[in-house]
């Protein structure tokens, strides 16, 4: 095994995870606040109104970075999930875990926030379109991790049963990031892509771009919380646990 | 291996002529739902040829996913599930056997069945073929897919509930795509994009569901 | 040969062992004592492969077993608390079912022979699920008959048996290990079995008294 | 702008504040919520702590 | 006599809780089948409003039925049962605090939900109302006649079939005064008439059902 | 005081045991002996009102046991193979549980106490799914240190447990019959429980050698 494998293993060792993850979590929290801070005055004041649908569309600026961050969040779970099953590495799981309710979270606020839109835009809370089924199925693929690890009392077996699902569901993801190409739909298409430019202005794509990076440093922000807790209740009958100063007090 | 694969769907055929009911369970159960439909909502042909594609596939996705629940469970109380852990054949094997046994027992009957069904909602004969094709794709693949969700949650609390929670996101597509060939063949669209994305998708479950349930039940059995 | 070395279980937040050494040659039987609940049968599934250890190792003729695979369960038979066979098969059914799994298939006259052998004759045609407590085991234990495997692993085979089965069964565990074989084995029976080559395993606490 | 107009929306008020609303409303409730969980972590592991340390004493 | 009725519907309460999801397995399938349908069939709010009354009773009564596997099982396997018919009280009593148990388990929890999903077929207000009514005084019904058959199907092989085919007609004229009651709330012909049926096959089915299912589990459990 | 006549048992077409006589009075044991398959769960579920007898009569205290019906059923308490406990509640809501339906609601510090006594120290708050197997035998054994029927019918009462726990067994037998209990015990082990009051009763075949 060569040395940087084993830096590796030993960054993924939940006693030295926990400390830098606590010097990491102000520096995100920081970076969040502010981008979103300004991502909100933007989409409210920087950004125009739109000519076919009025101040209704600014919804787009919480809704397609949620619909991102629900996305990746997962493709982060499933790299965890993958690393946890070849390494056998504790920390993987940990993340795992503490990744998925965020990630619930934001696949519900992108099918709120759509059925929001789509009421005024469509004039229907919900149709049952490939885009809209297939985020709604992510959604229940992060519940069905939940409630996975919920039901498994053994965490060693809850880690890995839990990376298993993860891998497996991940093939949804293409399939709701191309659902709009491959079928004809009633929802948007991407308007960013590589390839023709975009065809929104470019103010509002910086909008977007700016919420998500703030949705992003949120993410993680809070997954390293949620990730320190689990290592405590994980590890609490060992030695450096009980020598931490927070829980000495 | 191929005589291990072959002795545990014998066995599995054997256990089910045995309990003969067991053959029935889910066919009787498919039977039952597609004909209360009329009883509930009343005999107009029109609506009921509306909605057959959708009670057919309604109600093959739950028959097969309440069959999913003793796929394992019974191999798992009895013990015989952690003699085959221990038996020197790659695990995948004997699941895909299992798998296998399991959708002749449980998938095959209600494929037979579907035409028979669809006369009483008055389906045209070429949406009937349609049906009857989707079905032969889409049931194995709804067997394998399921074979993971009951390997993950062999022995949990309240295995069911769970096993269709983990398993429904999967199981969409095949009932989109499932019903979708049928209601296009039956308006005219012709069904054959919505019948090669069941083959592909069933192509994908046959190579990859067998090992990851295996994996799975490594995990559970523990 | 099996060989193990530092091995430690744990289950839910519970330490069963740890540290735990020792090695088994041809012809040599490996009895594990210990209170209920002590770890008896969680170290006897980690030796199978069924559970993962925590931490040490569990070497095959100088290989982890994880590595061989399905190389070395073919070495090896298990028989826990569950018997493992199915209820609505007839004894011959059963054993040659599970036989053939075990990769050593048999002709139905072998079958027989061996039921007949553990005191199962006129009832090898019911289905299991009419047979006795006993006489389930003693289907169950067939296996042991008309399987070449190395390595027995047995957990509390007398459960449920009348003497003159136990007394059979014993002999059996004799004859295996007289021609080379390996037996690990938990009682809380009486047992005599050749005192020669037994090696004795403690589990949790000494004191017998404690219950 | 007036505050009421914008607040108005452009008469898209309930949507865009329904979804801009619960967005904001979820991404304060769930840091709030984990704060809780640390804290009744820490509280419980240290009580095992104390109670390890005396039962050695 | 009360007391026992009350230490097994507690300790039935418990072991739901415990299984968590015990609780959701009917309420969650009731849901899928509800939900499905739009799926198969197709989003148009015309025919979804025509045929809710009956998906809602057909999945009500399929959800019921699929529960009633479990009502003994579980106690006759570990051996509960045993137990249950050497304990010094009379055995209908036992059976009715097992029933009870099991309705407040699978069958409240549905009744509770109706209405929610109503709304996803835009039903309206008053069709709602007599939905929830029909439910309240359906799944009990439903829940005691199930009882008698999951009592004589106990151990069997395939008990499963068995008990739908002994079970069903028993629970047809629920379902067509239930949807029937509905219906006729729907379209403005007042549903009082099938909801007064529905009382009576209640009252009924209180009277008899724990007598007949406490004789069949002595069956059983020879 | 339970009397046995002209009892007969016919399972499948096997005729198990028939013209059964014997009599139990207070203070006496019953040990109930037979090779594996010979009738005695048979018997045992016979005489708690399980299973009908195919012919003869069981009488309790001169009256038949189906005429008793739930008078007779207060006074038996039945461990059978299965050990009748949930596997999601912990020892201490199952000891709860089966006490109260058998007719004597106990509180929840006798029943950790009961459970202390039965060696569960440290296991009572676990749910039952994880304890091993001799630890449930003991859950369901601890219902017999909260009961004050008579009698008292154990079908291999003994199997999993180690020998601090059959020990244990034991003397409460010992107890319970020298306060004027009866037991009718079955078991495959060697066990000594006070000579002078067991009557022996041998179901099939007498040699020992017969598997
Ligand atoms: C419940 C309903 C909805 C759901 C579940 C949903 C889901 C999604 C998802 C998953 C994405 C990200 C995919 C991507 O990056 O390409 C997205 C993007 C988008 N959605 Fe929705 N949506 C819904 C309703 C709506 C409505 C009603 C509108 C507008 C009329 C809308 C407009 C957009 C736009 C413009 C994008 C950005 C596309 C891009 O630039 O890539 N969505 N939506
Ligand atoms: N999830 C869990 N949480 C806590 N304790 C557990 C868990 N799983 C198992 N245990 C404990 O681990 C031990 C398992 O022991 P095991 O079954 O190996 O015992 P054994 O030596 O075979 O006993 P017996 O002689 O009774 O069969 C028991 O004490 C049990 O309570
Ligand atoms: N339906 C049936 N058909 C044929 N034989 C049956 C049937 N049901 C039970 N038997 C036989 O009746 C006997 C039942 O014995 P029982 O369970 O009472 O034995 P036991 O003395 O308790 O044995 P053990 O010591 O193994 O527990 C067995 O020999 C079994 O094969
Ligand atoms: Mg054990
Ligand atoms: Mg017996």
């Amino acid at each position: 095994m060569n040395a940087r494998l084993l830096n590796w293993f030993k960054f993924s060792s939940p006693a030295t995870f926990y400390p830098l993850a606590g010097r990491l979590v102000p520096i995100f929290t920081l970076i969040a606040v502010a981008l979103i801070g300004v991502g909100l005055y933007m989409s409210f004041f920087v950004a125009p109104t739109d000519y076919k649908q009025g101040e209704g569309y600014r919804i787009i600026f919480v809704h397609v970075p949620a619909a991102w961050m629900s996305m990746f969040i997962y493709l982060i779970m499933a790299f965890w999930a993958g690393l946890g099953l070849v390494f056998n590495t504790r920390l993987s799981g940990m993340m795992t875990r503490a990744l998925a309710p965020t990630g619930a979270i934001f696949a519900f606020l992108a099918l709120w926030t759509g059925a929001f839109w789509g009421k005024p835009m469509w004039g229907t809370w919900w149709v049952w379109d490939a885009r809209l089924t297939s985020e709604l199925i992510l959604l229940f693929l992060y519940l069905g991790y939940l409630a996975l690890q919920g039901a498994i009392d053994d965490t060693r077996r809850a880690d890995r049963a839990g990376a298993l699902l993860v891998l497996v569901g991940v093939i949804n993801i293409p399939i709701i990031y191309y659902s709009v190409q491959w079928w004809n739909t009633l929802h948007q298409g991407a308007t960013i892509s590589m390839d023709n430019g975009s065809k929104m202005g470019v103010t509002m794509l910086w909008t977007m771009l700016i919420m998500a990076l703030g949705f992003w440093a949120y993410t993680i922000a809070v997954a390293l919380v949620r990730v320190r807790s689990i290592i405590l209740e994980r590890e609490a009958d060992t030695t450096w646990v009980s020598e931490l100063a927070e829980v000495r007090r | 291996m191929f005589n291990a694969f072959r002795t545990l769907v014998g066995r599995d055929l054997l256990l089910a002529m045995r309990r003969r009911s067991d053959l029935f369970t889910t066919l009787f159960f498919f039977v039952i739902v597609v004909s209360l439909f009329p009883l509930g909502i009343g005999p107009e042909l029109n609506t009921l040829r509306l909605i057959a594609p959708g009670v057919f596939w309604v109600a093959a996705l739950l028959a097969s996913m309440l069959a999913l629940e003793r796929l394992f469970a019974i191999d798992y109380e009895d013990g015989a599930l952690e003699q085959m852990l221990l038996a020197p054949q790659p695990l995948f094997v004997l699941v895909l056997a299992k798998v296998t046994a399991h959708w002749l027992v449980t998938g095959l009957p209600l494929v037979l069945m579907a035409p028979l069904l669809g006369l009483q909602y008055d389906m045209a004969n070429d949406a009937l073929l349609a049906m009857v094709i989707s079905l032969l794709l889409g049931t194995p693949a709804l067997s394998l897919i399921g074979a993971i969700g009951a390997a993950l949650t062999l022995g949990l609390r309240g295995g069911g509930v769970l096993v269709s929670l983990l398993v429904l996101p999967l199981y969409i597509p095949v009932l989109i795509f499932g019903s979708g060939s049928v209601e296009a063949t039956a308006s005219g669209l012709g069904g054959q994009g919505h019948l090669l994305m069941l083959g592909a998708i069933l192509i994908l479950s046959l190579l990859f569901a067998p090992l990851a349930a295996s994996a799975a039940l490594r995990i559970s059995a523990e | 040969m099996l060989e193990v070395s530092g091995l430690a279980c744990v289950r839910g937040d519970r330490k069963l062992f740890s540290d735990l050494s020792f090695s088994l040659a041809a012809g040599e039987l490996l009895h594990l004592h210990g209170h209920n609940g002590s770890g008896k049968t969680t170290l006897m599934r980690t030796l199978c492969g069924l559970i993962k250890e925590s931490d040490g190792e569990i070497r095959w003729n100088g290989e982890s077993i994880h590595r061989l695979g399905e190389e070395y369960t073919q070495d090896v038979v298990y028989i826990g608390h569950k018997n493992g066979i199915k209820d609505d098969l007839t004894g011959v059914e059963n054993l040659r079912v599970c036989s053939a799994l075990d990769g050593y298939p048999i002709k139905e006259r072998q079958a027989w022979d061996a039921l007949e052998k553990m005191g199962l004759r006129g009832h090898e045609d019911l289905p299991s699920r009419v047979l006795s407590q006993g006489q389930k085991r003693r289907v169950a234990l067939a296996r042991l008959l008309v399987n070449q495997s190395k390595l027995w692993i047995l957990d509390e085979p007398f459960t449920a048996l009348d003497v003159a089965a136990v007394d059979f069964l014993q002999s059996i565990i004799r004859t295996h290990i007289e021609a080379g074989g390996m037996v690990i084995l938990t009682t809380h029976q009486e047992v005599n079995i050749t005192k020669e080559q037994v090696k004795e395993l403690q589990l949790g606490w000494k004191e017998a008294g404690h219950v | 702008m007036s505050v009421a107009e914008f607040f108005d929306m452009g008469g898209y008020a309930l949507y865009v504040w329904g979804s801009f609303g619960v967005t904001a409303l979820f991404m304060v409730i769930e840091p709030i919520m984990l704060r809780g969980h640390r804290r009744a972590v820490l509280q419980r592991i240290s009580r095992i702590v104390r109670m390890k340390a005396e039962e050695k004493v």
